[in-house]
């Protein structure tokens, strides 16, 4: 199990009701959070439209993810 | 440079900013606040901004920009927090000595800043209802 | 809108004239004096127009923008006389729903009002010679 | 013969000494005029690069003449 530091944000903020939480998780990559943490941020929202950040620095959804972790959850971005 | 902005975009002075006497020509983008979307009528509109990695990826945009268009000055200022119809949410300026590279770059940034930036579009409609631009499907949950 | 101006080209009336509520994007192109034409040192720069075929020829380029791409809000300025290094040659500026049509209008009219319009542009060079721009061969005889 | 007012502009002004003449010509097109006053406004400018209008309007090298046109004779423009 690692402590991981989840952030929510728009969308994904609303459902869960919370902007972050630190949760005890067995999870191996930034997907296994997004899976994990689904039926917080109540999206059906396939991964490959959402983007993941992992302590402040854009990644991927297979990047490996420590203990100590903070994990950001972006639902689908409109900029401009 | 890059920056996210709480207050009106000062249009005058990023553009001067950018003035430079070997620049030929300056490409202008700026985003709107539409009245209407996909066939509803939008009342006002609220930017949600994730600001230290808007930052830091707005920088890399342009410095992608920049290496594919040298010699350009570029500058775009994304504004967060709620909006007026008619207001400027995005300001893109490009200066370059010819206009096919200033109006490459400033195309370019564009594109990649609504994309790949944390920033998130609410839109307020008329009815009272509101929605999160790009998240249909995440709404119907 | 097509227009020539003796007197310094005013950004910001322009811009404020093409705001509409239904419009998503304005693209601006700005072409500007620089100080350097051809590895020869430009000091100032003089435009002759000959107004009135400018003006029906603008005025056209303009119209064939809002055929191709429509509902959309375009306006152009040139200048002419004597402008100095830095000053703004022309502006043209396009609203349009979407930004793809105001890039592509934008680009359709400043291309077109390079290579069409009746305007001569003279350099005076720092070292008290002039040229005509694109006139080399006729220059030369 | 016809009487064609024939207008110089720029380059050609600055060649011809002058920006407007009214002359008599044998001529039958705009190309016609371009080249009968050649010596004028000193081109060796192919008339492919130059533009030329009659009466105000836009024409084509081509376009006929008439007894009292004005032809107006573009060197190569540079707007922007």
């Amino acid at each position: 199990m690692k402590t991981i530091t989840v952030r929510y944000f728009a969308m994904f903020r609303e459902h869960a009701g919370l902007g972050e939480e630190t949760l005890q998780l067995d999870v191996a990559t930034a997907l296994d959070v997004f899976e994990q943490t689904r039926s917080r941020h109540a999206s059906t929202e396939p991964s490959g439209h959402c983007k993941v950040a992992i302590n402040d620095e854009m990644a991927e959804w297979t990047s490996s993810v420590n203990d100590g972790d903070t994990v950001l959850l972006f639902p689908p971005v409109a900029g401009g | 440079m890059f920056a996210i902005s709480d207050n009106d975009i000062s249009v005058d002075a990023l553009r001067e900013q950018l003035m430079d006497p070997g620049a030929g020509g300056l490409c202008v983008f700026e985003g709107w606040v539409r009245n209407e979307n996909e066939g509803r009528t939008v009342e006002r509109l609220e930017y949600e901004v994730y600001e230290p990695l808007a930052v830091s990826e707005g920088e890399k945009v342009i410095a992608e920009a920049r290496e594919q268009f040298p010699h350009l000055q570029a500058c775009c200022v994304h504004r967060s927090g709620l909006l007026e119809i008619g207001d400027c949410a995005v300001w893109v300026g490009v200066a370059a000595p010819h206009r096919d590279e200033a109006f490459k770059a400033c195309r370019y940034i564009i594109d990649q800043i609504k994309v790949r930036l944390p920033i998130w579009k609410k839109e307020h409609y008329l009815d009272g209802d509101t929605g999160w631009v790009n998240c249909e499907r995440c709404a119907n949950v």
